[in-house]
Order: structure tokens, then C-alpha cells, then sequence
């Protein structure tokens, strides 16, 4: 056993951090830490700096134009990035899809869709979810009829994150009406821009809109965008989801967000004291600090044994778990640490604006990020969904 | 001992719920949200038509209620429903200081408060005053025949729609001495007075108030010269009962909406209420919101009485539904999945009010603190 | 709405105090506020006390011997009980047994039972619960043969309270081995000087000798101690369960285990100052009574709604569930109260004997006591049955 | 970074599982809680030959590890099996003190530690200490070539079986100042020391203390005089990553012990492990368990470095098992039921160990205090 860094950890780390001194524009680590969003703009030029620097691709093979990094390195890199208040990398393309197409892809795919990942000129959505069918994703129903060398889709995909700014969407579609639940599906690549196609938002209950519907009406498919095999989408669907778990367990958001948290509780006063020294506040505060430096090692041990080749079995359940909790416990810290300063409806300060937000610096976005990460613990498979799977593998598979 | 409601409250809570669900459904209120002045004038005047604000004041006052069940039941049924019209603002906390500290002259506002022709705000927070009730930094000084007030009030509730405002501020003592604090009738639109608006995350309007050299005249003032605290504090009392009611409501409605989601929502196969976790955190929620109901009951029992008890009970019943208010939101959100994540959704509403509830007058750990004190007391 | 008690009301209760004042022996209400058990000899002198008052039965109508009280002067009765530290009255006869025997039982049988169970001639026991059978009571395996006038039981029941103290025995048995369930079961009074009867004790984790086993080989009882007829023992079953359930909030327990708290929390020293100053301390304590006043209202809504007539339903659950809660949470607090002086095993404070306990005043019975009661949350229906049932009221009987 | 045990260390948890999965069966423990002694001589030679106890100790104290992870993976194990010898105080505490502070003549009592041939405690804490280290009001006075030690030494664990105690006294500084504490070697037969001795309830035994004009000559006290209360922070330290180990190995068993029970007992006519509330319950225990290790890791992996990171992982770790300790045991025999209620039944006895290991030391209010004075520090 040994807790600290090599030094050529150390070393990365430190490469790491100058990159990053150096190339993250002010203005944008500004806008992270004050919880203001990006728009397309911001998060194209972000993917454009890190592509440059060739570190866009973390966790590709290096063949594809991937870092080479290993789980440790790649963990540093994350760690940084969230100290630094860098935005995050927009996941639906390089982490989600792109995994898929690198073991299930043909060559032409992947010589055609990957470059365009990296490069920004595809900016790719999910077509997973869809209304009714919730943690349940066996049971779509938007359907795809092959008609010559086309496919017919039809149906509704729903929580499609940055849908608005995406000009491709990957999707399951059912193409077997007959088959059972988890056969018939199959997994397609859709052009945004093809006839047929209708994103319309969802406005979240914090006012922003970050998640769409994305309806299909007749939408014709080139049979050459179907990715593996006709029918066995499922498989590459539960490839995909394993991929989407990569830094599941959030311990850089949540060490930047309780490093928020105290420097607001810092500047509040309550009862002529910082509200830092109030022994409730402080209470909480520690017990969130307890956790995570507990749930940081965890993620540690699991990323070090995927290191030495382990798979992450069921631990990644726990960490999503524990990771959403604990960052939903930070943010309800930071709403009652901005006091009566947490009532405005900040809209406007999220989704970027000119006016200056209501309130001493840092409470605008807090009761917003309060309620818009209630998703964390319902979304990516709900947490109890993962408490099912934890189950059925500790119960010997009785669940 | 009884825990039945009157026959007049009963009847009041039946008309304003039957009104409620018939007019102020998810599309109109949210609506409303959208709007520019944070509430409906037209549902404002027909409150007021069904009596539902005379039933916050006393018969002395003009009005046919005004006890601490009285405002709970109105409350807990404005709750329920979600709505998001200024009663705790323009009736509880406007309407109540003018009849606790107004002269004759004065006291007729509270006549056309309860007949819905006015609206109300009580500037009294301050930028770095948290949930401080004593603490008023705003200055009021005497020119002659005239006051002038200088200082800034923050989130004040309802400003914009106000036709006057009522500002506290210090005529003498420390920032945050109880003695010494005045409390002035303000029109909105007094020169010196200024503000800027923004809408409230839970619903409903408010503003940071600037006061750059107010002029008033001396008959502005309600009340004796710095003697305002202690009306201010049986008004806040008064506005928690409201508030923790309200929340009981709301918390009541997510509770409801929750269960019948669970009925009614296949997931493998079958209607995920007969997931028996799912029907473990129903029962708790269910446990919870017994546990909420008699703290109002409590707080609104003690209202009447003794200061320190009244305060107890409601220090107690803020403090157990800032915790219970928590997780019956988060957990109904969490059971619904993400239909709850979208704005138009009822319990994406309610839920906002169950939580924000706790950003007024002090949070649970807050409230917690006050017990204390007040225990120790 | 009106919360004060009425002037009748409040006279009842001066009447209940000056009673306890003068009838309660010191040494036993001590023996209670320390923690320490009574022994046989000390629970027959105080329910001969409060028969020779005539209080000794309050649930009972008047005509066999009841106080004629309504639901609210039992509350206040039980609520002076506990505040002057009395000592629970057994339940076993006067408030288990007996309602079935008057509800269910012969002419004959009332007669001769009920004047016993007053007198203290009989002391009973339960026999419900068996091995293997837990919140399952319908499950039971002891069975009993009609041979002539007799039965013969086999068999054994087990938690059963106090039965090293008892004479008689109330038994659930099977008399049908062919129906189902919950059909086929019998209500037996035995008689435990019967030969065949054998008692063994079980110690629980606190080292308390306070339930039993009860083994019945070939034990013959004869017919007529058949309560009401053969194969309908479920019924009188329930009907017990529900009598069972009178006082489950346990409002008096905790507020005299919470001034307890508060007692030994002011003169325990932490860094210097009285522990009850400690703000995490006063934090936890603060709940407890906040939770308490809450419940303790909700307890006195249902007590007076009973009052009027309306029967209660799923709020004993509710009440189960969340009494039990606080009082565990209020024997938590007491063993945190006590520091290193939670340590010792003191069995015999608990028990009774001679040696003084180890530790300051208070100390010596805290951790026992905390695992002790957790049984209040397994007991009489385990909380997750308790929300079973009121799942299945709730949601519309999907449960 | 690496999280796997070396060789040597995973040889040492093979064996002492083996050994301990063999031969301290529950039966057999439950004898020795029964016993005079609190511990089992038989046991505890056994434990010294299979080198357990020189694990404990450097190899320049005459041991073959002594370092953070030898120290929590023995008492991960001896937490598994809920083992009771006095293992923390006869070798971590009594033998760490006198090697740290010991002379070479005194220091040869810490090689019959590691033979098993002594058995030793620590007579520090007093009756109105609680759990802080530097309150020592028991004196040692200086006369001639003799000390004087006197003084109330409370729950002095193992005091009866010991052979020599450690007893801490103060020869200067106020009652609580950390300078002025020296620790004195007495035998236990030494006259004017008296002891009232007990079972503890989580097993073990203990006794109260008295130091009635205990003579002792000079040559008694351990290492310079006043200067001792570095020593005693460290091998508290030492013993606290212990116990929080040890913590996290009965926690193990207990959430092991529940998942075997909930798949073999049936009720309603289904193994009570196919209830979705109960599955989703084990969930959160595993959950807590991975938390709980994580937390041993990190304090046993910082017991050589700086003193204020150190205690601060080890106040986090102790402050994290505490609570979740709390809830594994009392959860694990909330789904147990009856049967856990049973004083033979194993889960009985872990969730003993649990629970009362918060009252060595400081409980988890108390180490939550605890780390935050080291945060601010």
C-alpha cells in the first residue's frame, strides 16, 4: 500500500497544471466557477485548445488519436481540470459514441466519424432515453422500417442533452417489433439536419434549457449509418453505458464545489461571525470533507486496479451512488450558505447575461445548481437502479 | 382538548380548496410565473371576493378571523395549491404592521388591503442582515417636519406591485439592537426610492430596494419613534405560522402526487409502486408529514400566547419542516424521475416552494439555533 | 382547534399526581429512573397498589372491574406514570388477554380470569411468536390434538416475556394441520404447572434475562381453556394485536428518557464545559424534543379522534414507526452522554444487587438500555410490517 | 499509488484469518466473555506464535512491521472474528509506550510482549477525562529517590490481567496542560495501588483505578520527566487507526453476516433477501463498508507522516466509522430481527464491538470536533 504519486505522476500532474496556467482562457474558468454556462461558442473553442494540445481523447486507443494515458494519468488530467474550473468535455461524442464505433464500427465509420469527433465538426447527441420508458431502456418504441438501402425512423427520443447545438444523434431504435424487450434493437447513426427531425426544448425546473425532445417523422437513414449488426444494438447500448461511467464517482466536482461552498460561507456573516465558524455550517461542511476524502480513495483503488487490468465490476454502482450523493449534499450546503441570497431566480446568470447577478458573489447560481442537480441521482441510471444491480450481484443474483 | 376545525374554518378551507382546484390549475399558475408582476390580479381579487384575506385579520382589525388557525388554514391551502399570489407579504406582514402600529388615518389601508384594492411589501432585510430580524442598518434621521431615510433593503417581497412600501429603519441604538427601530409607510413611487426587480425561483416577484434620501413626513411613521420591534416580531410570528402551513400544503400536494405517479407508472412491466422500496419511502414521507402537521398545529395553537412559548413552538415546527420539507422534495423528485426535472411539471413547482420556504426567516439549522436559545432562555 | 386541556381534564390529572405522590414507594420509582429491574415481588406490590386504587385496569370497560375512563384520561394517566418513573404495568393479562377473554371468552370464563388477572392470582405470558415464524405469526408450527376432553399440545414458542415470572399461558396453536394459513388456529389458556411445560430462558445482547422459550411436550389441556371456537384463533389473534398497540407511541418513555439525557448530559464535563453547552450535543437533543413535541400532538390527535369515535387505522403504524424512532434515538443520545462510562457491562445495575454501578450517577445502565430497545423497532410488529401496512392503505392496496 | 498489501502483509491476514476462522469460534468466544480473565491465555499465546503481535512492532523495537497497514490489517482481522484479546492495550499502547519512551532495561519488557509473556495496561484516562488526552490531575511527587503517585485512574482496560501498568501522572502544569505528564511503570502489586475490576459489554474486562500513595522509585517513570504526552499522542494514534480497523473488519462481518440471513431465511414464503427494501438496504450498508475501508486506508497510510495530517485522517476516518458503524449495526440487526437480540447469536456480539468502539477515544461528535480544530489549525 502506498497513498502518494510517483514522480513521474507528480511530473504529469505538473504538465498538467502549466497546460492548463497557460491555455484555459480566464474568462471561461470565470464563468465555470461562477456557474454561468458556456453556449456552443465556448465549448467548441475549449474542444478546439485541448485538440490542439492533443489531449481532447483521453480515454481512446492511442491508434485513434487517443493521449495514451493510463487510469492514474487520466485521473490526474480529470482532477485538474476541475481545480482549474476548465468547462467539461462534451461527452456524447468523445466518450459515449466513439467507444461504440472503436469496437463495433467498420473501418469506413470509423475513418469517417472519429476524425470529425475530434475535430469538432460533428457535435453528436444521444437518442437513448425516451418518454415512458425512463430507467426501463429496453422497452423503446421509436421504430426503424428498412426500406431499400434506407432506414424509416419514427418515434421520440427524449432527455437529449445539448440537443440544440448537436447536428448528429446516435439512437437506439427498435427494427424487430416482434422480438422480446432487449432483441430487435438496433443501434443508428443519424444526420440532424435529415427532413423529418424536430428538436424541441425541455425546460428544466431551474429555468435552463439543457435537455430536448427530439421527435422523428419519416426520417430516412442510409443503411450504411447502422453501426454492428441489425438486431444486436442492446450489446453495444450496455458497451456504451459502461464507457459513460468513466469518473462516475465526480470527486474533482465535488472537491471544486465544496471549495465553493467555504469560500461563500467565508463571506457570509451570521450573527456577526462567518458563517464558516457557525458549528452547524461547519458541521456539514465536515462531514461532506469526511466523505469525500473517503470516496476519493475508493475511486482511487478502483481506478489503480483498473490499472493492473481489473474490470470495475459493481464498485462503479457504489461510486455513482455515493459520488451523486455527496455532490447533491455540497449544493444544498451552498444554497443555505447564500441565505436569504439564494431566492432570485438567476436564470440569467447561468445561461450567461450582461446585467450582474443579484446578490454577494457566488449565490446566484446555487439555488439553481441545487435543483438542476437533483438530475445527477435520477439520470445515467437512477440510483436505485445501481442499488438493484449492487443487489442482484451481492444477493447471489436473488434480486 | 380538540383538533377538530371550526365549523366557520372548515368552511373557509372547503371554499378556498374547491377555488383553488377549479381556477388554479398547473397551466394558470404557471402562467402566472411567467408574468410580468409575479401574480394574477384577477386571482388576487377573487381571494379577496371569497374572504380569504379578511380571514387573516381580526374582527377588530376589519376583518373575521386573524388567529394563528386561521392563518394555518388558509395557508395550508394556499400550499396545496401552489400558489404564489403575495398574501403572507401584502395581508400577514403588510397589512398586519399597519393595524398592530397605524393610526386611524393609516388603518384604513388595512380595510382596502382586505378588500384585495392594495397591494404591499415589508422592506426590512438588508443586504448582510441574513436572517437577523433586529439587524437594521437603514438609517432614519428628522429634518424639521420630515424623516430621512437612507440605506439599502434586499430581497424585499412584492416591491414592484406595491403601492406602498412599509421600510424599517433605526432611529437610534446599535445595528442590531431591538430598541431604536421605526417603521415608515412608504409610496412606491416617493422620490429617493428605487429598485431593481427580478423574479423569485420558487415564483413570485421581488427587488433590492435603494433608499438614497428618502423624504417623508413625520406622519409617515407607524407607531412610537424606535419602539417597532416587537410589532415586527409578532408580524414575523405570525408570517412563519403562514409559512410553515404553506409548506405542510405543499408538502401534502407532493406527497399526493407522488403517490399517485407510483399507481399509475409502469417500469418492467408493472406499476412501480409495487416496488416495495419505493412503498417503504412513500410510508416515510407519509410518516413525515404527520410529524409536520402537528408542529403547525403547535405553532399556530401558541400564537396567541405567551411570546417565548410562541416562539419555541415555531423555532420547533420551522426547524422539523426545513427537514422533513427536504426530503419529502427531494424524494418525491427523486421517485418521479425526470418528469419532475421539467418546469411545467406540478411537483417541479412545489417542490421549489417546499425548499425556498426554508430561505425565509431562516433555514432549519437556523431555526434550530433559535430553539436553543429560546430553550435556554 | 384548541390545545389546553379542559378544566376537568386538569383536575383528573392532580388527582393521578397526588395519587403517585403519596401510593408510589420511593425505592421503586427509583429503581425505574435508574434503570434497574424490579423482580417479580416489586411488579406484584404496584399492581396490587393500583388495584386496591381500582386504576389497575384502565382499558377495561366498568363492568369487569374498568376505571370508566375516556381516551384522553388514560393518556394523562400514562403520561403521570411516566413522568413520577412508576413501573409499566405487565401487560400480558391486563391488556392483552383480557380484552380478547371479554370480547371472545364464556360467561364462565370471564368470571373466573378477569378477577384473577386484578388480583395478581395469575400472572400470564404470551404464546405468539415461534422459531423461524418472526413477523410471519400466521406461519406457527405448535399444534394441539383434540384427544376427549383435552388437547394435546406440541411444540414451542419463543420471546416470550416475563415467563419465568408467569403461571399462565395465552397460546396460538394449530388445531388443523390441513387448512391454510391463517385458518386452522386456536386460542389456548394454559396452565403452566401443567406437566409437559418446560421454560428456558434466552439472554439478550444487554445480558438481560427478560424473554423465554416455552417448550410444550404432549401437554394436555383441557377443552373448555378453548377461547371461543376451535379453528378461529386468527380473529381473537388480530383483535389482540390491535389492543397491543394502545400507548405505541411511548410519548411518556421518551420525555422522561429525554430529561434523563438532559439530566446526565448537565453534569458530564467535555473540554471543560457542562456536555449539554456542546453544540453538537445540544443539536441532537434539540431534535429529539422537537421530533418528540411533534409526535407527541399527532399521539393526541388520534387519542382524541378515538375519543370521538372514530377507530384509528394506518396512524398506529405511523406511530409505531416514528415513537420507536425517537425513543432509539433518545437511548442513542444517552450512550454518547456517557463517554468512556458506557463501557462497563453493567448487568447488574440493570438487574438489580447491591454493589454500587461503576461510573457517575446515570451512566451504568445507558448501553444496555440502547441495545436493549432495539427490539422496539423488531418487536410487535417490526417497523418494515408496519410499513407494509401502510403502503397497503395508502396505495390503494397495491402492496 | 498502490492499494494492494505487500507479501509479507498479505501472508500475515491469511494466516491470522485461518487461524482465527478455526479456532475463535463463536462458541469459543462466547466462552471467554464468560471468563474471569476477559481474554484466553491459550488464545493469546497462539496469537504471540503466530507473530501477530510482533507485527505490531518495528524491527527495531524487536518486531518485524509496526507501520500503519501492519497495524490495520491486524485489526481488520481481529475485527472480522470480534476477537477480544487485549491486543490494543497490552501491545499497542503498553508495549508502543515503552518503546518509545522506555531504557534499555525497561525496554526488555516489550520483547516479552511479543513473546506473550506479559500482559500490560494503560492507566490513563480519569474519571472526569472523557476523551481528552492532556487532562491528567493524578500527581507524582518527588521524594527522595522516590515518586508518589496519586491519583483515580477510570475503565483502565485489561488493568486486571496486567502484569505492569502504564499509569500517567502530572508533575507540573495545569490539569489539562499537554506539558508536565509523565508515565510511570508500576506493577500491579505494588502497594497502595487498589482496583475495582469488570466485565465491559462489548467484552474484555476494565477497572477503576486507585493510586492511594504509590511509592515507586525514580527508576520507574518512562523517559524524561513532564515530557511524556508526545509519546501518549502517538501511540493513540497508533491505537485509534487500530480500533477504526478493527471497526471496519466487524462491520464486514456484520454486513456479511446479514446477507447470508437474508438469503437463507424465508418469511411470507420467500427468502426475506428478495424484499427490493431490504436489497436496497444491504445496498447502502456495502456502500458505507467501501466508504469505511477507504477511510482505514487513509489514516493508516498517513500514521508515519506529519502529526496534524495524521490526526486529521485519523479524526475523519473515526468520525466516518462512527457513523456508518452505527448504522451497519444497528441495520444489520434491524433485518436480522429477533434472533440478533440473542446475546449467543455472533451478530450480537460484533454489533457490541461496533457500537462501543466509539467510546474509546472519542465518539463521532467528538472526532467530528476533532477535525475540525486540525482544519482550522
Amino acid at each position: 500500500m502506498d497513498l502518494s504519486y510517483t514522480a513521474e505522476e507528480q511530473a504529469f500532474r505538473q504538465e498538467v497544471r502549466s497546460f492548463l496556467d497557460e491555455k484555459l482562457p480566464k474568462e471561461m474558468s470565470d464563468a465555470v466557477r461562477e456557474g454561468r454556462g458556456l453556449g456552443k461558442e465556448g465549448h467548441d473553442r475549449w474542444h478546439a485548445i485541448l485538440n490542439e494540445q492533443g489531449w481532447l481523447a483521453p480515454n481512446w486507443p492511442q491508434e485513434f488519436g487517443g493521449c495514451g494515458w493510463n487510469a492514474v494519468q487520466r485521473h490526474i488530467f480529470e482532477e485538474e481540470c476541475c481545480r482549474a474550473h476548465a468547462p467539461r468535455i462534451v461527452p456524447f461524442g468523445l466518450s459515449m459514441l466513439a467507444p461504440v464505433l472503436q469496437k463495433f464500427g467498420s473501418k469506413e465509420q470509423q475513418d469517417y466519424y472519429l476524425p470529425k469527433i475530434l475535430n469538432g465538426e460533428h457535435w453528436w447527441c444521444q437518442g437513448y432515453s425516451e418518454p415512458g420508458a425512463g430507467s426501463d431502456l429496453a422497452s423503446l418504441k421509436t421504430k426503424a422500417v428498412r426500406e431499400g438501402d434506407h432506414y424509416i425512423v419514427n418515434g421520440q427520443k427524449t432527455w437529449t442533452t445539448l440537443g440544440q447545438y448537436a447536428n448528429w444523434i446516435f439512437c437506439l431504435v427498435r427494427t424487430d417489433p416482434d422480438a422480446k424487450q432487449q432483441e430487435g434493437i438496433s443501434f443508428l447513426l443519424i444526420d440532424m439536419d435529415t427532413p423529418g427531425i424536430e428538436v424541441r426544448p425541455i425546460i428544466l425546473l431551474d429555468g435552463t434549457h439543457e435537455v430536448n425532445e427530439v421527435w422523428f417523422t419519416d426520417v430516412k437513414v442510409p443503411v450504411e449509418n447502422l453501426v454492428g449488426e441489425e438486431n444486436k444494438g442492446w450489446t453495444y447500448a450496455k458497451y456504451l453505458l459502461t464507457h459513460e461511467r468513466t469518473n462516475i464517482a465526480g470527486v474533482g466536482f465535488s472537491q471544486a464545489g465544496l471549495d465553493a461552498v467555504k469560500r461563500l460561507a467565508r463571506s457570509q456573516m451570521h450573527k456577526g461571525r462567518p458563517l464558516i465558524e457557525n458549528p452547524y455550517f461547519a458541521a456539514r461542511v465536515a462531514q461532506a470533507e469526511i466523505d469525500l476524502m473517503a470516496m476519493s480513495t475508493t475511486n482511487l483503488r478502483i481506478i489503480s486496479a483498473a490499472a493492473s487490468g481489473q474490470a470495475p465490476g459493481v464498485e462503479s454502482s457504489m461510486l455513482k451512488v455515493k459520488g451523486t450523493e455527496i455532490r447533491q449534499e455540497i449544493n444544498d450546503m451552498a444554497r443555505r450558505a447564500a441565505g436569504v441570497y439564494a431566492m432570485p431566480f438567476a436564470s440569467e446568470a447561468v445561461e450567461g447575461g450582461n446585467e450582474p447577478p443579484i446578490g454577494p458573489e457566488g449565490t446566484a447560481p446555487v439555488a439553481a445548481q441545487y435543483f438542476n442537480n437533483r438530475k445527477l441521482s435520477i439520470f445515467g441510471g437512477s440510483n436505485e437502479i445501481q442499488k438493484n444491480i449492487i443487489a442482484k450481484v451481492k444477493m447471489g443474483g436473488r434480486a | 382538548m380538540n383538533f377538530d376545525l371550526t365549523e366557520e374554518r372548515q368552511m373557509l378551507q372547503d371554499s378556498l380548496r374547491r377555488f383553488l382546484s377549479d381556477r388554479y390549475t398547473t397551466s394558470v399558475r404557471n402562467e402566472i410565473l411567467e408574468g410580468e408582476s409575479g401574480y394574477s390580479a384577477d386571482i388576487w381579487g377573487q381571494l379577496a371576493e371569497l374572504g380569504v384575506i379578511g380571514a387573516l385579520f381580526s374582527e377588530e382589525d376589519g376583518g373575521f378571523g386573524g388567529a394563528g388557525f386561521d392563518i394555518s388554514t388558509v395557508f395550508e391551502e394556499l400550499g396545496r395549491a401552489g400558489v404564489v399570489e403575495p398574501l403572507l407579504d401584502t395581508a400577514l406582514l403588510g397589512g398586519g404592521l399597519i393595524a398592530a402600529l397605524g393610526n386611524d388615518s393609516q388603518k384604513e389601508l388595512v380595510e382596502e388591503v382586505i378588500g384585495g384594492a392594495v397591494q404591499l411589501a415589508f422592506a426590512h432585510g438588508e443586504p448582510t442582515s441574513r436572517y437577523e430580524t433586529s439587524r437594521v442598518e437603514t438609517t432614519a434621521t428628522v429634518d424639521g417636519a420630515e424623516i430621512i431615510l437612507k440605506g439599502q433593503k434586499a430581497v424585499v417581497v412584492n416591491a414592484e406591485a406595491a403601492d406602498h412600501l412599509i421600510v424599517s429603519a433605526r432611529e437610534s441604538g446599535d445595528a442590531d439592537s431591538t430598541d431604536g427601530i421605526s417603521l415608515f409607510l412608504v409610496p412606491r413611487d416617493t422620490a429617493g426610492l428605487s429598485m431593481r426587480g427580478y423574479a423569485l425561483l420558487a415564483g413570485g416577484r421581488a427587488a433590492e430596494v435603494d433608499l438614497d434620501g428618502v423624504r417623508l413626513p413625520e406622519t409617515a411613521r407607524l407607531g412610537a419613534a424606535g419602539g417597532a420591534y416587537s410589532a415586527i416580531a409578532d408580524a414575523l410570528a405570525r408570517a412563519e405560522v403562514a409559512l410553515a402551513a404553506e409548506t405542510l400544503g405543499a408538502m401534502e400536494t407532493a406527497t399526493e402526487l407522488t403517490r399517485q405517479y407510483l399507481l399509475t407508472r409502469t417500469q418492467f412491466g408493472r406499476p412501480i409502486g409495487t416496488f416495495q422500496a419505493l412503498q417503504h419511502r412513500v410510508a416515510d414521507l407519509l410518516i413525515e408529514l404527520e410529524q409536520a402537521r402537528s408542529a403547525v398545529i403547535n405553532a399556530a395553537g401558541h400564537l396567541e400566547g405567551d411570546a417565548r412559548l410562541r416562539d419555541l413552538n415555531i423555532a420547533a415546527a420551522r426547524n422539523l419542516i426545513g427537514r422533513a420539507g427536504r426530503l419529502v422534495a427531494e424524494d418525491s423528485i427523486q421517485m418521479h424521475g425526470g418528469i419532475a426535472m421539467t418546469q411545467e411539471y406540478e411537483l417541479a413547482h412545489i417542490a421549489k416552494r417546499i425548499v425556498m420556504a426554508e430561505h425565509r426567516f431562516g433555514d432549519a439549522d437556523t431555526q434550530l439555533e433559535r430553539f436553543l436559545d429560546l430553550s435556554a432562555a
